[in-house]
């Protein structure tokens, strides 16, 4: 399935871009699948999403926890914890 | 129950005048109890504390951050009687002493306003999609989330 | 810390941005938190709820006033890390809408400076000599004293 | 001994009058027993200070109990329970 991508502040600068539209494979339906398909692209990625960081994630706007599920044409962000205020 | 987002300052005294003095239940407000957050001119963290501050820079996720905000307002009115709510959260580059966030709360009584006021503060704090980042001294740095905002909003459940 | 009675009305703002602005100690303030007391249109208790409301008088021991407060910003200086508190109360008569107490508190991070408000607000309700009069629709009336602020007051203890 | 009386609010209206200087009986020493001495000048002072109101007290300016022990120069008010902020 199709989704949209969108990083932000420190992760968005560790990979260098800010958005993307990928098509997912057949099992990539939840944030920790997501994660963990996204962690197979090179050493920054694995860095940020082999889970030894906190990287938060949203899903159409609304906070999840990584065994929210992944639908077609979803925009799934994925930030640091929040430190507005 | 407002939600604006801006990267321009806003003027404290007529925002609170105006939840004072606008919408038609101004006459049951007792309470109006208002939080503004400020930039320090130092960081306060446990790698480098003391550095002095040059900028702060706030991204934040438009699509998402007023929902969130609005949700966190929602939240606060099934919690408390309150009569209205307003949340200004600045965005963009600021300097040290400049205004950052406002959240004020009106209500018939101190108990609620004052509740609900903080209640708002320590959800925005953990669960509102802003980032933000030091420019110091010493180079920029992204700000660490800090353990004791996710003890503050435990407080709440 | 600055305690001020004064029959005049006070410009909110302007009261803030002090805080905000003045002082050698405005690089390390993060948070300001306010409460504002303001007069309702309506009575509001058991005997007669709801009744209009056309002045409120407030009667106070003027040489007690100005230390009860200075008191309550000194307790609250012992108990929270604050950077300043501003106490102003007005006294005489008021109007429906007209604003009736100020406190403001600033500090470095914001859990304090809510506390240490909400608490100045519980112990000033409590025990500062003031005593309000209603002039309504269907007389005049002493305000009673609430048991829901000693029950706020005792939960600093 | 001699004090100073000042009485606020409902109380002064009660008994019509917001202050005076009085010579107190010896045996007169403690908040309390200056309210049952002010109890015994007719029914208004009785209705007041015979204990089935809340009558507050401060000396010199801070609130006490009635326990609180008066002396030569006090100034002692008496008035309802607070109600300002």
């Amino acid at each position: 399935m199709n989704i949209n991508i969108l990083y932000f502040a420190r992760i968005k600068e560790s990979v260098n871009y800010s958005s993307e539209n990928i098509d997912l494979p057949k099992d990539v339906v939840t944030v920790t699948a997501l994660k963990n398909y996204l962690a197979l692209r090179g050493e920054n990625w694995a860095n940020l999403f082999n889970g030894k960081q906190v990287v938060r994630a949203a899903i159409n706007h609304a906070l999840v926890d990584d065994m929210a599920t992944i639908s077609a044409g979803d925009e799934v962000a994925f930030f640091p914890p929040v430190t507005g205020g | 129950m407002t939600v604006r987002i801006q990267t321009e300052d806003f003027d404290l005294g007529q925002e609170l005048i105006s939840m004072r003095l606008s919408g038609n239940d101004r006459g049951n407000i007792g309470a109006l109890v208002s939080f503004v957050g400020l930039v320090r001119e130092f960081t306060d963290n446990s790698l480098n504390d003391g550095d002095s501050i040059n900028t702060l820079t706030l991204e934040h996720y438009p699509e998402m951050t007023e929902k969130a905000l609005t949700a966190i307002e929602l939240e606060a009115k099934e919690r408390w009687v309150i009569i209205d709510s307003l949340i200004i959260h600045r965005v963009g580059t600021l300097q040290p002493l400049d205004q950052i966030v406002l959240v004020a709360v009106t209500s018939a009584h101190r108990g609620e306003a004052f509740k609900a006021c903080e209640f708002i503060m320590d959800y925005l704090k953990t669960s509102a999609p802003f980032w933000k980042k030091e420019a110091t001294s010493q180079g920029e740095r992204w700000v660490e989330a800090k353990l004791s905002d996710d003890v503050a909003k435990e407080r709440w459940k």
